[in-house]
């Protein structure tokens, strides 16, 4: 369950400025999973040449942002009016640019990225159950970005901006805001989230190329579970998709023992689990077409 | 009532709190046009809406031929002859112009599953389309594209597209909207002719239109009609100038 | 540096050298996305040897197969029909050796498998022009398991990912682990994260766990295993503590047990040579892979020297004959032309700064495979 | 005739060319490079009738490439080992022969079709999009875990299938067939476009609410079209599994699905040539870039970035011009 939980967490790190990206500007951009991508290497690349975790997370959320703003800047800004077809084939273009680029400058081999020594090991939680202290601080940082995303929206100035921008585009150029920063802002913000994620996650698993698009992937089933372009489907929607695949996981196996042989039992949960989040995805859209959260 | 074509009873529909359409009755009779008339936002649209069946209504029913329309789909109230014409006008705006008029005629026809045949060789729909066409004036731009037409011609190729349905009713959200004295001028002719095809429900802004073509008008205010009758009584109605220009004025 | 010297070779190859070189060879490899990193070192391995052999009647072309089995196929139709190699090499995945070698080897081409060695091709789908330099898919696994008794474990966990090399390597395993089960998991393929597969582990009560996660997976598996405080031992297969991978894993892979037919400090003149040189040729130290591809083109050219390859019978004779110094040592093929082999446990330690593992025990002795005998050639 | 009929005339007389060509200066593997455009075409014109004519952007039409492929492989892979693919309640034989093939192929690939597409339809823009990559995962996923028929190492087949009077294995006859096909699909394709379905499903495109108002649901025509599509697309499938003489996953991938949108948009979306003059191109890029450089992709990804930013309408678009712009 708490696995589940930090999963979801994960998840809706990455998915926080996709679906941002898509409430504000109305643009599908696949190459998120590359900005979390360049948000592990960078990262990586700093822990190695520093050695400081803390330099490293600047620096992922650094380049990332960079990496997001300079996209935007050069392309993305010519994809806002156009449809979604060519948005969605622009931004694998750029994957394409990117996960090859990616491997020119570090080359092939994945990349070293490891935990800080302060949160090495586990802890012991309440109720005696040993947990990783990285992944319960992964959890508590995921949390305080989804408080500071609510507040952001709701709370300040950019927030209102951001929300009127959804709302009417016109209407917030009419009232002499900057629409232009306004987007590259955002992009930026949303590629920086990415790439924070990236970097968060690639000290426990692995930093390499093509790291991105399985977990594009999945972001995607969490912003379409919660409804396109809101904050708090996102977040609901990555600890259903989180919660949903670990307990998949660990449970369908099991129940099919309970009337299969234990090696069919293994084969036929395991495929059926690898497949059960899209299934809950196909499941949400046929009942609620726009998502839990999207507005009809 | 033989006469009555289209007739509603007792609609209703709100969005939360508001009440868009509230216990609205009314009907359409052969050969009329029938205006319905109201300040913005007073649910005129939204009460076409709810008898060509985008939206579901709350409760009350829509009767086309004394036949009850609850649960039919807009497509199937369309086949069964409610032809409609958009506030905004809503073409294939990539298609030409005939296209446009034998999509028409396609839909009146009914068995769009054809795969193989060349439908613009199809002589029966093609003839029924340039009909229509003619009728509204546009024969001459049957080729061109509708995204190159002008704003009142666009509003004419709605009108004919509705004819080729041949329906039993027309329903017509503003089509003088955005026209010319000109323009309205043509649309009034058009509209005088058609109502020998079918009754015409009729959404106007055009208070000179209204009165001029209108042989019933019924006015409604916050989703309520609050009065029905010819051009003559409506305009002496003292409820009705309190609904335009407010309580104050006595009436 | 060596790259251009392969494109070049490349280049020679499209422009059709009209001086026709003795043998040519088609390498389709996995040079671009992910995995690259062992095609790359295949292929570097490969051309070491064939630049210390310094033959000018041995041109190799080299094509990358993006890991798609589908281009691969089309690349050993090119190879095949246009460059009209004779010898075949370099593919890295069972799924892509599946998809090109019976063609191939149907069509008469030799087919000389650096890396990959899926069952049916040692077992009823053997053919006499296909060798398999590296391993049955199923031997480093079988080793494990063999090793495990020999540790004294009793009741292992066992997991991999839920596609036929994954179960294959479960089965290997299985085929000669005589203590029991605590459990057996399949994950699903390019999976990242592992939390809920380690609560497994932790309640399971099993004394030691035996995992197979190629590429990414084993290093996302093993730091969040170090994480997690469960201190069971872990044995896996060589491919997650391999030279290119292991910097990656770093400190969590210390210690860990695992199996391999090679490893840098195998004592023989060979492989000192081999381990030296290829450091000082490319600046990295050499992977299993570079030593598969190394060993590869050393049989080739061994076979070379003994025959025309135009007289396919003699070739394939000299080929089987493994006539060369390989850098494991002893090396023989079997009957269905799979290696014969020591198989050897190795720690993974730290020399300075860099992780690397040292050979501490031998798995398996003179190993073959469990589907030779499935084989009619 | 127009602009555009001279582009596709000549993309024709392109795409038969080059092998003649190759067949004269024996070069058997432009033949087979050949062949390879032409199944891409076929599926990127199975694909353009929903998504350029419909309006429907799948990302999920792998999906259909490969239960075309599969089908293929599970056939002929019974016939080869003279296994029967079940016998209770009946029994059904695998065979090896290409016409009985394509139909199942066709069949299986349009019931697929079906079933995901009456889902999928009940959501539109890029909810559509999404549904369709998840319904195409999901049988990647099954595809790989599976192991009746290979999983992820997929299944080979020694021998091409057999078509009555050729010999498949021949590289020039296997490529007239695919062309044979291809040209008939074409045919089809332009009718459909002509006919009464057509008309109405490309006005469903562009004005939903038109259609349904002259009592048409746009719903059933899209879903006859994403049937019809993803059938084109299974018999694709089918046809490169054979030219391949293998199928795996790789073929459900969403990059396969991908790969199949960027055939169309680079020849021009909507366009009867669009997918075979941008298979054509891509089969081109493919072959000549990777010989360049490893990170050939790089360039790939821009020179795309650059058609879709500068050139909106793909290549057909470039040169013809707007359809009606110039009569």
């Amino acid at each position: 369950m708490l696995n589940g939980l930090q999963f979801g967490v994960m998840l809706f790190l990455m998915s926080a400025g996709l679906t941002l990206v898509f409430g504000v500007m109305g643009l599908i951009n696949l190459a998120h999973g590359s900005l979390y991508m360049i948000g592990a290497f960078a990262a990586a690349a700093v822990a190695a040449a520093t050695g400081s975790f803390v330099l490293a997370l600047m620096a992922s959320l650094a380049a990332a942002a960079l990496a997001g703003a300079l996209i935007e800047l050069t392309i993305i800004r010519r994809l806002y009016d156009r449809d979604h077809l060519d948005q969605v084939l622009a931004t694998f273009a750029l994957i394409l640019i990117f996960s090859e680029g990616t491997r020119w400058m570090f080359g092939s081999f994945p990349l070293f990225l490891d935990v800080p020594p302060m949160l090495a090991g586990p802890v012991t939680l309440p109720g005696g159950i040993e947990y990783p202290a990285y992944r319960l601080s992964i959890i508590v940082i995921g949390l305080l970005v989804a408080v500071g995303m609510f507040a952001l929206i709701n709370r300040t100035r950019v927030g209102i901006r951001i929300r009127a921008g959804e709302a009417d585009r016109e209407m917030i150029a009419a009232l002499g805001v900057d629409i232009a920063k306004l987007y590259t802002f955002v992009f930026a913000l949303g590629a920086a989230l990415a790439g924070f994620a990236g970097a968060l996650v690639g000290a426990i698993q692995s930093v390499q190329v093509g790291m991105g698009e399985p977990v594009l992937i999945l972001a995607f089933v969490v912003i379409v579970i919660g409804g396109i372009g809101s904050i708090k489907g996102a977040f609901v929607g990555a600890l259903l998709v989180g919660i949903t695949d670990t307990m998949g996981r660990f449970l369908l196996p099991q129940i099919f023992a309970l009337f299969l042989e234990p090696s069919a039992a293994v084969s036929v949960g395991s495929a059926l689990a690898s497949m059960l989040i899209y299934i809950l995805m196909a499941g949400v859209l046929v009942f609620r077409p726009r998502g839990l959260y999207g507005v009809a | 009532m033989t006469d009555v074509v289209l007739s509603t009873e007792r609609l209703f529909k709100s969005f939360g709190a508001l009440k868009a359409t509230n216990d609205v009755s009314l009907n359409l009779r052969k050969g009329e046009i029938h205006a319905l008339i109201g300040p913005n936002g007073a649910g005129k649209s939204t009460l076409i809406q709810q008898i060509t069946g985008h939206l579901a209504s709350d409760s009350g029913t829509v009767r086309l031929m004394d036949e009850d329309l609850t649960g039919v789909g807009p497509a199937e109230r369309a086949r069964k002859g409610l032809g409609r014409t958009f506030q905004i006008s809503s073409l294939a705006m990539e298609h030409t112009v005939l296209q446009n008029a034998v999509l028409g005629a396609l839909g009146q026809r009914g068995n769009v599953m054809s795969f193989l045949k060349p439908v613009m060789k199809d002589d029966q729909l093609v003839s029924a389309a340039k009909a229509a066409l003619a009728q509204v004036g546009l024969a001459e731009f049957a080729a061109t594209r509708t995204a190159d037409l002008s704003h009142g011609q666009r509003r004419q190729l709605e009108v004919a597209v509705a004819l080729t349905l041949k329906p039993r009713a027309f329903l017509m959200d503003e089509p003088m909207a955005g026209l010319g004295l000109e323009g309205a001028q043509q649309m009034i002719g058009l509209l005088t002719e058609l109502r020998k095809e079918a009754p015409i429900l009729l959404i106007e802004h055009d208070m000179d239109a209204v009165f001029a073509l209108a042989d019933r008008i019924s006015v409604l205010v916050y989703g309520e009609v609050i009065a029905t009758g010819t051009p003559e009584e409506i305009k002496v109605n003292p409820e009705i100038r309190r609904a335009y220009l407010g309580d104050e004025v006595p009436a | 540096m060596k790259l251009r010297s392969a494109a070049l070779a490349a280049a020679m190859a499209l422009a059709g050298a009209t001086a026709q070189a003795d043998v040519k060879v088609g390498m389709i490899t996995t040079l671009s996305g992910g995995g690259a990193g062992l095609g790359i070192d295949v292929r570097d391995g490969f051309m070491l040897a064939v630049k210390q052999a310094g033959r000018d009647d041995l041109e190799v072309v080299i094509e990358d197969d993006q890991r798609k089995p589908d281009i691969a196929v089309q690349l050993a139709d090119k190879m095949i029909q246009s460059e009209k190699v004779d010898v075949l090499t370099g593919i890295i995945w069972s799924n892509l050796a599946m998809a090109v070698v019976p063609a191939a080897t149907a069509q008469g081409k030799f087919y000389l498998s650096p890396n990959a060695g899926p069952s049916p091709l040692a077992g009823k789908g053997c053919h006499p022009n296909y060798f398999n330099v590296a391993w049955q898919n199923d031997n480093l696994h079988e080793a494990a398991g063999a090793y495990a008794n020999d540790s004294g474990l009793k009741n292992s966990f066992i997991l991999a990912p839920n596609y036929p090399a994954g179960k294959d390597a479960l089965t290997g395993y299985k085929r000669f682990f005589e203590g029991e089960l605590a459990g057996e998991l399949y994950t699903k393929l390019g999976q990242t994260d592992y939390a809920a597969e380690i609560a497994q582990i932790r309640a399971s009560g099993a004394d030691s766990v035996y995992f197979f996660l190629p590429g990414g997976m084993g290093i996302s598996f093993l730091k969040q295993y170090a994480a997690s405080g469960v201190d069971l031992p872990l044995v896996g297969p060589a491919f997650s503590f391999d030279q290119g991978i292991l910097q990656a894993v770093g400190d969590a892979a210390m210690g860990v047990k695992n199996t391999s037919q090679w490893n840098k400090d195998i004592d023989n003149a060979t492989n000192a040579a081999f381990v030296e040189t290829f450091q000082a040729e490319y600046g990295r130290q050499p992977s299993l892979y570079a030593s598969q591809g190394f060993d590869t083109a050393n049989l080739l050219i061994s076979a070379m020297g003994k025959a025309d390859v135009a007289d396919a019978d003699a070739f394939r004779a000299a080929l089987k004959a493994a006539e060369f110094d390989s850098v494991r040592g002893d090396f023989a093929f079997g009957d269905n032309h799979h290696p014969v082999q020591n198989i050897y446990v190795r720690e993974v330690i730290k020399e300075g700064d860099v992780y690397t593992n040292k050979i501490i025990a031998t798995g398996l002795t003179n190993h073959a495979d469990a589907y030779a005998a499935d084989c009619k050639m | 005739m127009t602009r555009e009929t001279w582009i596709n005339v000549a993309a024709l007389a392109v795409l038969l060319g080059v092998p003649l060509w190759a067949l004269m200066a024996d070069e058997p593997f432009i033949i087979t490079l050949a062949t390879r455009a032409v199944i891409f075409a076929l599926a990127g014109v199975g694909l353009n009738l929903a998504l350029g004519t419909g309006g429907l952007v799948s990302l999920g039409h792998a999906a259909f490439f490969g239960i075309g492929g599969y089908a293929m492989g599970i056939l002929a892979s019974h016939a080869q080992a003279y296994t029967p693919i079940m016998e209770a309640p009946f029994l059904i034989e695998g065979t090896k022969s290409m016409p009985v093939i394509w139909l199942v192929a066709m069949v299986t690939s349009a019931l697929a079709a079906l079933a995901i597409g009456a889902l999928s339809l009940r959501t539109s823009g890029v909810y559509f999009i999404m549904i369709t990559l998840a319904f195409g995962q999901m049988i990647y996923y099954f595809a790989i875990s599976w192991p009746a028929y290979g999983g992820e190492d997929g299944l080979s087949i020694y021998k091409r299938n057999e078509f009555p009077g050729l010999n498949t294995l021949v590289p020039m006859q296997f490529f007239g067939l695919c062309f044979a096909i291809l040209c008939l699909t074409l045919l089809l394709m332009n009718a459909i476009h002509k006919s009464s379905f057509g008309l109405a499903l490309s006005a469903a495109r562009q004005n939903e609410t038109r259609v349904l108002s002259v009592g048409m649901k746009p719903y059933h025509l899209r879903l006859v079209a994403f049937v019809i599509s993803g059938a084109v697309t299974g018999l694709a499938g089918a046809l490169f599994a054979d030219l391949n003489r293998f199928v795996s996953p790789t073929m459900l991938s969403w990059q396969m699905s991908g790969e199949i949108i960027i055939f169309i948009i680079i020849g021009g979306v909507g366009r009867l040539f669009g997918p075979v003059i941008g298979a054509m191109i891509f089969i081109l890029l493919e072959h000549t870039l990777g010989g360049l450089s490893e990170f050939w992709h790089v360039y790939l990804g821009a020179l795309l970035l650059g058609i879709v930013l500068f050139a909106k309408g793909g290549v057909i678009g470039a040169l013809a011009g707007r359809e009606k712009a110039h009569d």
